[in-house]
């Protein structure tokens, strides 16, 4: 189970850092949704990891799965959301405002632009 | 008077002149005047404590921790140079007076001088030398202030820049030095630093501390190769090159070089770097300023070459040597302020410093003639005027000097120097004054008022006067030279006298005169000779550095930060992954102390989805609505992971969130381009390919050797389940750990999603009252389907709205017992309002919205607050919660806990902060030609049957 | 019995996700891909009151619930977008 | 009784399975985005259906009792028939559809393929 | 004025009545404290909605509504097994997919909604479209070789029961 | 107890709330409470500090729970100073908005400067490790609002790349707190102290790993080589005023790498040798380098101040890499001094684009502006203070991190590069200086077609209001300097204290909480789980799975 879990966080790390090096706002934005997955699964496996554990106290239960991690990831799953709402935004205005989505000020010379 | 005024006089006197510039130029350069004056005497009043040998001090405590103190004190040298520098300054402010024009900005010239001045007296009167580089650096301030003060000029603002960088960087090196200094010595107190040349010369910091200070010295004192700004500092109005380049600025090198004289000479290293330095100088400066048509050039060259003579004169390490430069210093000071001033009348009537534009005005200028003329011939070392007397001393000293053992390489490289000095002295008479009047001079040559005349005719009666009767300044050179040597040295027997005999000095001054008479005669053909040879201009080598410097500075920082995201991502995510890298593998990894889970096929295949689904993505993001649905089926897999790991709430929450994130995106994506251009080549894709897999595989190896491993001691979220139910009144841990033990986190956690919220709404705000509001209002309707408002939606959500809203309480009220609470309760119920305007439209649905989101989100934040201070009251700490079990028929016994309260306000900033967001992109989306729609769905037979539309009401 | 009623389950829903991802993925149109999706949500609701069953808790209740909910949240999104360009108007 | 409560229940979730599969396999199977939409919406929903109700099954015979999942259920069906318009006018105004619709008994058009101008004077 | 405040206070009095019922499912344990407090939920939330519910749909004969809800019920089950077995073993050539459309009687949208749900829930059929005035319903058949028997079918066994509910 | 300590961070965050619901659309209101609120937040700064004084440490338990269970707030020496400064900063920030305008050319401005408010001072006084994490995003997400504040499309487009790299940041942050965890299985700072210090040696690692995330996490506030990234064009392009808030942003990440590497990675800690003790300082002094160079090399005059902020952040960080009492004691000197002068540059340079015809802030040729002796004097005196020359307090920092850099056996180059890069900043300043305000006076003789029509707003009289801002900045500038003894002082003792933890966590750790009473239902009989519908109920505990599960 770990292992499916550390290869996840690791699929979802490259995902997002992929998409984050692409060069329009949309792909880029994206990337940082697939960041803060693994984030997030990153951060709740800190605890280590429990299945089939009572998530909710009671007398029955020998132990439960580690509560601080689930409300840290929490935390950082709103604070991420809220973070997401703006770049969008900020993304959207600047493509309204320049027509133009490319992330960087201009596009990369060189290796870059031959099909653009 | 106290030292501290005699340093504070000239800082605090730079408010009034531009005060009194109101009153006129005559009150404006009297206020200057008298603030100059009471300085002058203020220093006076110390003369005769001075002149008894006696050291008169001052002491006040500003950084004692890092041994900066304002401690001043005052000694032969100090007040010689003092002296000098409150004298001449008199002389020059009144110069000045009628110097400068009505266009020029006198209240702004006498500010800048005495800020000058007051650095100057400072430098001369300091005990502490990191309170003289602090004075030093101004006068480098200063002075960028005055030589640039005709800012119309480019040269003016070029010499300007060139003196500061030039001795800026001087001064910096010597921070440097005086720092070592000060550390050998165990004070940075100059008259502590004086008593230990034996332990500084031994140390290993000797050597770099010599340098860095005597790189502070040469640029300020121009000694080549720094000696080039100095020319160029010309650009400034003439009383400033009076009064920087003979009695203040330039000295101040020389001064330090005379102060720290008994700790760093007498060293080999002392000897060649400082005598070497000063003789190439001398006779590089010398020979530079013959050929110099620009009197003021010619002047500063000479200046150079004196400089340089009376640097080798404190290189020689004698006594002797000091009293020559002692003496020198004086007699400099005084016939080169002489020089500079009649330089500056010449140019003022004349209309030009341009020596081959002049010539006879001998007859229409005759004081100022005169005054030249003595001047001239005290510089090129003729009898009976002072000059003569510290050259001889200057000859004299060089035949005792070795350098490189050779004992001629001296003398004979002295009198080259003297021999040119001559020459260009006599070119400056001769070129200047005599020779046929001529009648083409730009402006009408004659003699100015006794304003301008008087200061430089005071100096030279000061140069007859010494030069005949040395006697007279012999007690005053004594003393400084006293005061030079530190008592590391007995004071020389010798006396200034103008009869020496016949001595080599003597033959070596009748050379130097013959020659620069020969030299003068011969100055056609050399002019042009050196004009063909096309010396290398200091200048061209020097902006051709700044150039190269502004050039690397441009392309390194232009460079490295041109905009390109995608690099300095990239940069990011190589530093992370390598330093923490080295960091791990650098360190020691136990053995793992867990078993592992097994694995088992349900998570399995929620594995292969996740896995599939993003590869899928990363292949086709480019078509971005695809890429949403992808990013619909990771979220949905990652709550279900979470589900599966026994953690409801964080399943809960990343679902609400990740609809809301969807629509945003879509919302977004309204406005944006469908399809992502293929833009990276394939190097470049794989280029990131590699770095994205190394961040993925850095990720996967930390939390997977973690996992397998038991934290050093026991987790602090025992406490939590320990302490949950009994001491937070709530069995759904996750939830008083939000909303109770961690609740701060959650206060701020719910104001960044406020202020995301509110920035949305700025940002549309701005969008929308801009240029963008007239595109996005005319954006061409694309081809869309009928039926904006499906009757079935709409119908579907006037049951559904009620019932997720009811959803949403239930979610809230529990959540301190079960998963839920107020965040997910929030999100539920945002999510409710959504469909409804999913169903029936923004503007149908936001007319019939009775409470501002704005408002929602501040009382949120507003009762979360509250409900923390709240348990001030009760003599708590912020957010301490207490919680009770309350019974009222009909209803079982409930529970209600403060941290509700906590969480009522969460639940209403997370339902202002979503519906601001949705709305203000909706709002965006609104186009000109779309009406507001009166009815709930677009399509409704049943308005045929019944004629008066109901949809306004309630 | 019930146990190996619920591997069976877990099976056969595991496997509807499987291919409902293939349907995802192949398309050919945005509406199979946005049904595709609907799809795997609904089965998620399946696999949460499955899963649910098997440790005997109900906990999952509300996800159960909340994935029915916002699994239509989302579907009516997606085709709205492809609809009309614009979610909310 | 028991017996017979874990043969119910066991079978509720096997059928419930078996819908759920058949719904997804149909999905995969049908070649046509109209014909496509039939399977889930209906098996699917019939699925979870059946896997509820073995799950309030359960909960009746071997816990406390619990009507929730009706909840749940009622959700999937109010909601499962709204997915699916959307998802048929999707294939509609995409022109995704093996044959086009044809025109309504009453009124002009379909209202998927209204013109948004001509919906506005509605 | 007494029925206008009752309006004020009920709006819609079905759905309260469906909202308290909503409580107690998820408060899942049965108790008089749910109920009230359901209830109290059930008044307040149609009050804060009534905005975006303006008509009160007329329900004539509302308690009809529960054998139509039996009926349809029935023909769920019956309705996915059919479909299951077509998806399973009928080839996709053999199959007869159709349009089928529908002209109303129905004048209610949350008739005419409850309607398109069933179509949608029932045997091989799903509503896909309403036509630009309402007054046509447009069905797809998974397999139906003859549109006309299932529009007859749904009109008759459907839209008659729910023209006797509301209208 | 006193709740002076949480004062700074619930006042704002209720001020903000307040001017968001009642007075969010009057300027003139917004104005008097956001000003009136910043001026109580200096007054209990100062209060702090005064409490501080004497090297006390005043705890704050949230929730009145026990650490490291429960968030606490710590106020010590260096976080009192800290928050001070920040509240002064932002007194004089906010008189410029008024006075310029500023805040009247975008929505909610006030809201968002008093959530920023919040945030930084919240990273300054938390002792909590994620809740430092929750600070930081508090104090980002509102300098996004602000960066973008009055928008424009410039703005727009820096603004993605300035999220974009702080959501890395931010993510990186979440890692290594993950990290953290995972290895301590504690988050309060004091706590990570200890078990850090009582680690096994074998296992390393991931400690190792956690601290250096962490310092790339602060050194991308911190703007430290190679992660600087989003400084330059996000400063040049925020709003003046915000920009000059900002320049107190880069001193949280500075403040953190203080405050974990003295007292949860302390220098003589056995686990992490050789990270930050190798990596820093060069780091440092390539941030040095890089801002002076940006200095020197910069073709606006916005651009140039922010590269400014990269050098003095170099320089900083230089003495803080040193480790010891001095070079910390240097550090917070040369970081109260770079604050003001950056946030005076700031605001200067936002008084030149003002007046300069069509906003140039290149150093292309334009009129001179009214009032320009005076807006150059100041420029003149806050870029004297920028490049650490005399006689304002640059000077004094620069030697003393001089001096503290004598301890490190890298002193040479650490000497060379400071000052070498002190001169390369003064040509740059005074090419900059002269260009704009010099070479204007030209202007009428470079035009060929004699000179270009007067401006308007080139030839109005300064606005008093920002000029009275500025003006009080450079006059703080000249009291750190006048006073640099006593601060000196002080702030040897913060740094002395930073070194001595040991008060500093026994009071964290051994502060104790709320006293836990169980307060069980009504009937008592009732437990815990029976509201609990965790199982399905106790009747019948033998259930067909458990049967078949054993
Ligand atoms: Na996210
Ligand atoms: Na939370």
């Amino acid at each position: 189970m770990e292992l499916l879990l550390a290869s996840a966080v690791g699929v979802l790390t490259a995902a997002g850092v992929y998409l984050v090096l692409r060069q329009r706002t949309f792909p880029v934005i994206v990337g940082t949704a697939f960041l803060s997955y693994a984030v997030n699964v990153f951060l709740f496996a800190s605890g280590r990891l429990a299945v089939q554990q009572p998530p909710v106290l009671n007398d029955a239960a020998a132990a439960y799965t580690d509560p601080l991690p689930q409300a840290l990831v929490l935390t950082a799953i709103v604070i991420s959301f809220g973070m997401t709402a703006v770049v969008v935004m900020v993304a959207l205005g600047a493509y309204l405002s320049s027509e133009d989505d490319h992330i960087d000020d201009r596009p990369e010379t060189g290796d870059e632009g031959a099909q653009s | 008077m106290s030292l501290f005024l005699i340093v504070a006089l000239p800082f605090l006197g730079a408010l009034l002149p531009g005060l009194m510039i109101r009153a006129g130029r005559q009150a404006c350069g009297m206020v200057t005047f008298l603030v100059t004056l009471t300085a002058f005497l203020g220093l006076m009043t110390h003369l005769p404590a001075v002149m008894a040998g006696e050291t008169v001090t001052a002491r006040l405590d500003w950084m004692p921790s890092l041994g900066l103190n304002f401690n001043l004190f005052v000694d032969g040298l100090g007040l010689f140079f003092a002296s000098l520098i409150l004298g001449i300054g008199l002389l020059i402010i009144t110069y000045a007076r009628f110097y400068l024009s009505r266009e020029d900005n006198m209240g702004e010239f006498y500010t800048y001088l005495l800020l000058f001045q007051g650095a100057m007296v400072g430098i001369v009167l300091c005990d502490n030398i990191l309170m003289l580089l602090i004075f030093w650096e101004l006068t480098s301030l200063s002075s960028f202030l005055l030589i640039g003060y005709w800012k119309h000029l480019p040269e003016g603002r070029q010499g300007a820049r060139m003196a500061l960088a030039v001795t800026g960087a001087g001064g910096l090196a010597m921070i440097g030095g005086m720092m070592l200094l000060g550390n050998i010595a165990g004070s940075y107190d100059l008259t502590v630093i004086l008593q230990h040349r034996d332990e500084i010369q031994a140390s290993p910091y000797y050597m770099p501390a010599l340098i860095l200070i005597l790189l502070g010295c040469f640029t300020k004192s121009a000694q080549f190769p720094f000696h080039f700004w100095l020319p160029h500092a010309m650009a400034a109005p003439t009383p400033v090159s009076a009064y920087l380049h003979s009695a203040t600025m330039v000295k101040a090198g020389i001064f330090l070089m005379a102060r720290l004289w008994p700790v760093l000479s007498g060293t080999d290293a002392w000897f060649i770097l400082v005598t070497g330095a000063g003789l190439v100088t001398m006779v590089i400066g010398a020979i530079v300023a013959l050929f110099k048509n620009d009197l003021k050039a010619l002047l500063a060259f000479s200046t150079v070459s004196h400089l340089g003579l009376i640097t080798m004169l404190l290189g020689t390490g004698t006594p002797f040597g000091a009293m020559a430069a002692v003496f020198h210093i004086l007699n400099h000071a005084t016939f080169k302020a002489a020089l500079f001033m009649s330089a500056g009348i010449i140019d003022h009537e004349a209309g030009t410093r341009d020596i081959t534009l002049l010539g006879g005005l001998r007859r229409l200028m005759p004081v100022t003639f005169v005054i030249a003329t003595i001047a001239s011939l005290s510089m090129a070392g003729i009898p009976f005027l002072n000059g003569f007397l510290s050259k001889e001393m200057m000859l004299e000293e060089t035949t005792h000097t070795t350098l490189f053992g050779n004992p001629m390489l001296v003398p004979v490289l002295a009198t080259i120097g003297a021999l040119f000095s001559a020459a260009y002295s006599f070119r400056y008479i001769v070129h200047t004054f005599l020779g046929p009047e001529r009648d083409d001079y730009p402006g009408h040559p004659h003699d100015p008022g006794v304003g301008m005349w008087g200061p430089p005719a005071l100096l030279v009666i000061l140069v007859i006067a010494i030069g005949i009767a040395p006697f007279l300044a012999e007690p005053l050179v004594k003393t400084v030279t006293a005061a030079v040597l530190g008592g590391t040295a007995e004071l020389p027997d010798a006396h200034l006298k103008i009869w020496h005999g016949v001595t080599p000095a003597l033959w070596m001054s009748v050379i130097a005169v013959a020659g620069g008479i020969i030299l003068l005669l011969m100055f056609k053909p050399l002019s042009r000779a050196w004009a063909a040879a096309g010396p290398p201009f200091a200048k061209a080598i020097f902006d051709a550095i700044i150039a190269m410097l502004v050039a690397i500075a441009q392309a390194v920082t232009g460079r490295l930060h041109d905009g390109s995201l995608t690099r300095y991502a990239a940069i990011f995510t190589v530093t992370v992954f390598a330093v923490t890298a080295h960091a791990w593998f650098s360190g020691g990894v136990g053995l793992p102390s867990r078993d592992a889970l097994p694995i088992e096929p349900v998570p399995m295949t929620a594995w292969i989805l996740l896995v599939t689904a993003t590869a899928v993505l990363l292949r086709y993001h480019r078509n971005r609505f695809l890429a949403l649905i992808l990013m619909g089926v990771v979220g949905l897999v990652v709550s279900m992971a979470f589900a599966y790991l026994s953690a409801p709430d964080l399943a809960l929450t990343q679902l609400s969130v990740e609809v809301v994130t969807i629509i945003l995106l879509l919302l977004a994506l309204n406005f944006l381009p469908r399809y992502t251009p293929v833009e990276s080549t394939a190097g470049r894709r794989l280029r990131d390919g590699v770095i994205s897999i190394g961040a993925g595989v850095g990720a996967a190896a930390l939390i997977y050797t973690m996992m397998l491993r038991d934290f050093v001691e026991p987790s602090i979220s025992a406490y939590h389940l320990e302490n949950s139910y009994k001491g937070g009144g709530g069995t759904n841990v996750v939830n008083v750990i939000l909303v109770d033990f961690r609740g701060f986190d959650t206060f701020g956690e719910i104001i960044v999603l406020g202020i995301a919220a509110l920035i949305i709404y700025a940002i549309t705000e701005a969008l929308l009252s801009g240029p963008v509001r007239a595109r996005l209002l005319n954006r061409p309707t694309e081809d869309v389907a009928g039926d904006a408002h499906p009757m079935m939606m709409v119908v579907v959500t006037r049951v559904m709205m009620p019932v997720v809203l009811m959803v949403g309480v239930y979610i809230f009220l529990r959540g301190h017992n079960e998963p839920g609470g107020g965040f997910i309760a929030g999100l539920v119920v945002a999510i409710g309002v959504v469909m409804q305007y999913m169903a029936s439209g923004y503007s149908w649905a936001s007319a019939r919205q009775r409470y501002p989101f704005h408002g929602i989100i501040g009382t949120g934040v507003l009762v979360a607050g509250l409900t923390g201070i709240g348990a001030w009251f009760f003599g708590a700490e912020f957010l301490t919660s207490s919680f009770g079990y309350f019974r009222i028929p009909p209803f079982e016994e409930f529970e209600l806990a403060t941290a509700m309260g906590f969480d009522l306000g969460v639940f209403l900033c997370v339902v202002g902060a979503v519906m601001l967001s949705l709305e203000s992109f909706s709002r965006l989306a609104r186009r000109s030609d779309t009406e507001v729609n009166e009815y709930a769905m677009d399509i409704d037979p049943s308005r045929d049957d019944a004629p008066q539309p109901t949809g306004k009401e309630g | 019995m019930i146990i190996y009623a619920l591997y069976f389950a877990f099976a056969a829903v595991g496997l509807s996700q499987v291919l409902a991802l293939w349907r995802l993925l192949i398309g050919p149109g945005s509406g199979d891909r946005v049904l595709a999706l609907d799809t795997i949500s609904v089965n998620a609701v399946a696999l949460i009151v499955l899963y649910g069953i098997l440790t005997q808790t109900q906990v999952y209740f509300e996800a159960a619930l909340l994935i029915a909910m916002l699994g239509f949240v989302s579907t009516v999104a997606y085709a709205r977008f492809i609809l009309r360009r614009d979610v909310i108007e | 009784m028991m017996e017979a409560a874990e043969i119910l229940v066991s079978a509720l979730i096997v059928i419930g399975a078996l819908f759920i599969l058949v719904g997804s396999y149909g999905l995969l199977k049908l070649d046509s985005p109209m014909s496509r939409l039939h399977a889930p919406t209906k098996s699917g929903t019939l699925g979870v259906g059946s896997t509820l109700a073995a799950s309030m099954v359960y909960a009746f015979v071997w816990g406390v009792g619990s009507v929730h999942e009706l909840l749940i259920m009622a959700f999937l069906f109010v909601t499962a028939p709204v997915s699916a318009m959307f998802i048929a006018k999707v294939a509609i105004h995409r022109r995704r559809v093996a044959v086009e619709p044809p025109s309504p008994p009453e009124d002009s058009t379909w209202a998927t393929k209204a013109a948004p101008v001509a919906e506005e004077n509605a | 004025m007494a029925s206008r405040l009752t309006r004020r206070i009920f709006p819609h009095p079905l759905l309260t009545l469906l909202l308290t019922l909503v409580w107690c499912m998820l408060i899942n344990t049965p108790s008089t404290g749910a109920v009230a407090f359901g209830l109290i939920l059930g008044i307040l939330i149609p009050i804060l909605t009534a905005a975006y519910w303006p008509q009160r749909p007329l329900m004539r004969r509302p308690y009809r509504m529960v054998s139509y809800i039996l009926i349809v019920v029935w023909d769920i089950v019956l309705a996915n097994v059919q479909v299951a077995l077509i998806v399973l073993f009928k080839s996709n050539a053999r199959m007869k997919p159709n349009w089928v459309c529908i002209p109303l009687d129905l004048r209610t949208p949350e008739a005419i909604a409850i309607l398109a749900g069933t179509i949608t829930l029932t045997p091989g059929t799903v509503s896909a479209d309403l036509s630009d005035e309402g007054h046509s319903l447009l069905v797809h058949a998974l397999d139906a070789p003859d549109p006309d028997a299932v529009r007859d079918d749904i009109k008759h066994r459907y839209e008659r029961r729910l023209k006797e509910i509301f209208e | 107890m006193s709740h002076w300590i949480i004062l700074p961070i619930v006042l704002p965050a209720m001020m903000a709330a307040f001017i968001v619901l009642v007075v969010r659309h009057h300027v003139v209101l917004q104005r008097v409470f956001s000003l009136a609120g910043t001026v109580a937040l200096l007054a209990i700064a100062a209060g702090l500090v005064i409490a501080t004084w004497d090297g006390s440490i005043i705890l704050y338990q949230l929730g009145n729970w026990a650490a490291p269970f429960g968030i606490v707030l710590v106020a010590d020496r260096l976080s009192t100073l800290f928050v001070f400064l920040t509240s002064l900063l932002a007194i004089f920030v906010q008189l410029y908005a008024i006075g310029s305008k500023w805040d009247t050319r975008g929505r909610h401005f006030y809201a968002l400067f008093q959530f920023q408010l919040m945030g930084i001072i919240g990273a300054f006084l938390t002792g909590d490790a994620f809740n430092l994490f929750v600070f930081f995003e508090v104090l980002l997400i509102a300098s996004y609002g602000l960066m973008i504040h009055s928008g424009g499309p410039e703005r727009f487009r820096v603004g993605v790349q300035y999220v974009v790299f702080n959501l890395l940041g931010s993510t990186l942050f979440l890692f290594a707190l993950g990290t953290i965890y995972a290895e301590t299985g504690t988050l309060n700072m004091a706590d990570l102290a200890q078990r850090i210090a009582a680690a096994p040696a074998e296992h390393t690692s991931g400690i190792r790993a956690a601290s250096v995330m962490l310092l790339m996490v602060f050194a991308v506030k911190a703007a430290i080589l190679p992660l600087h990234f989003w400084l330059p064009s996000a400063y040049a392009c925020a709003p003046a005023p915000v920009a000059a808030l900002f320049a107190i942003m880069t001193k949280v990440g500075a403040y953190a790498i203080i405050r974990f590497y003295t007292l949860i990675f302390p220098p003589d800690l056995e686990a992490t040798q050789g990270l930050f003790d190798t990596w820093l300082l060069p780091a440092a002094l390539l941030t040095l380098i890089l801002g002076m160079l940006g200095v020197l090399g910069a073709r606006r005059l916005d651009r140039l101040v922010a590269f400014a902020v990269i050098g003095s952040m170099g320089m900083l960080m230089a003495a803080v890499s040193v480790f010891t009492p001095q070079g910390i004691a240097a550090a917070l000197f040369y970081a109260i001094h770079s604050t003001l002068a950056t946030a005076a540059l700031f605001l200067l340079v936002d008084v030149v684009r003002d007046r300069r015809e069509r906003n140039l802030l290149t150093f292309d040729l334009a009129p001179p502006i009214a009032g320009g002796a005076l807006v150059a004097g100041m420029f003149f005196a806050a870029a004297i203070a920028m490049a650490g020359l005399p006689p304002l307090s640059g000077f004094i920092g620069k030697l003393l991190i001089l001096d503290a850099a004598m301890a490190d056996a890298r002193m040479a180059w650490v000497w060379a590069i400071i000052l070498g890069m002190s001169l390369i900043a003064v040509i740059g300043f005074a090419r900059a200086g002269s260009t704009i305000f010099w070479r204007a006076h030209a202007s009428e003789a470079a035009y060929d077609e004699g000179p270009p029509p007067e401006d308007e707003a080139a030839l109005a009289p300064l606005p008093a209001l920002p000029m009275v801002a500025i003006g009080g900045i450079l006059a703080t500038l000249v009291a750190i300097t006048v006073f640099a003894g006593p601060l000196q002082r002080h702030l040897a003792a913060t740094a002395d204290q930073l070194f001595a933890p040991e008060p500093y966590i026994s009071t964290v750790l051994g502060t104790p909480g709320k006293e836990i009473t169980y307060k069980g239902h009504a009937d008592e009989d009732h437990d815990k789980d029976s509201t609990a519908r965790d199982s399905h109920g106790p009747e019948n505990p033998e259930t067909p799975l458990e049967e078949e599960a054993h």
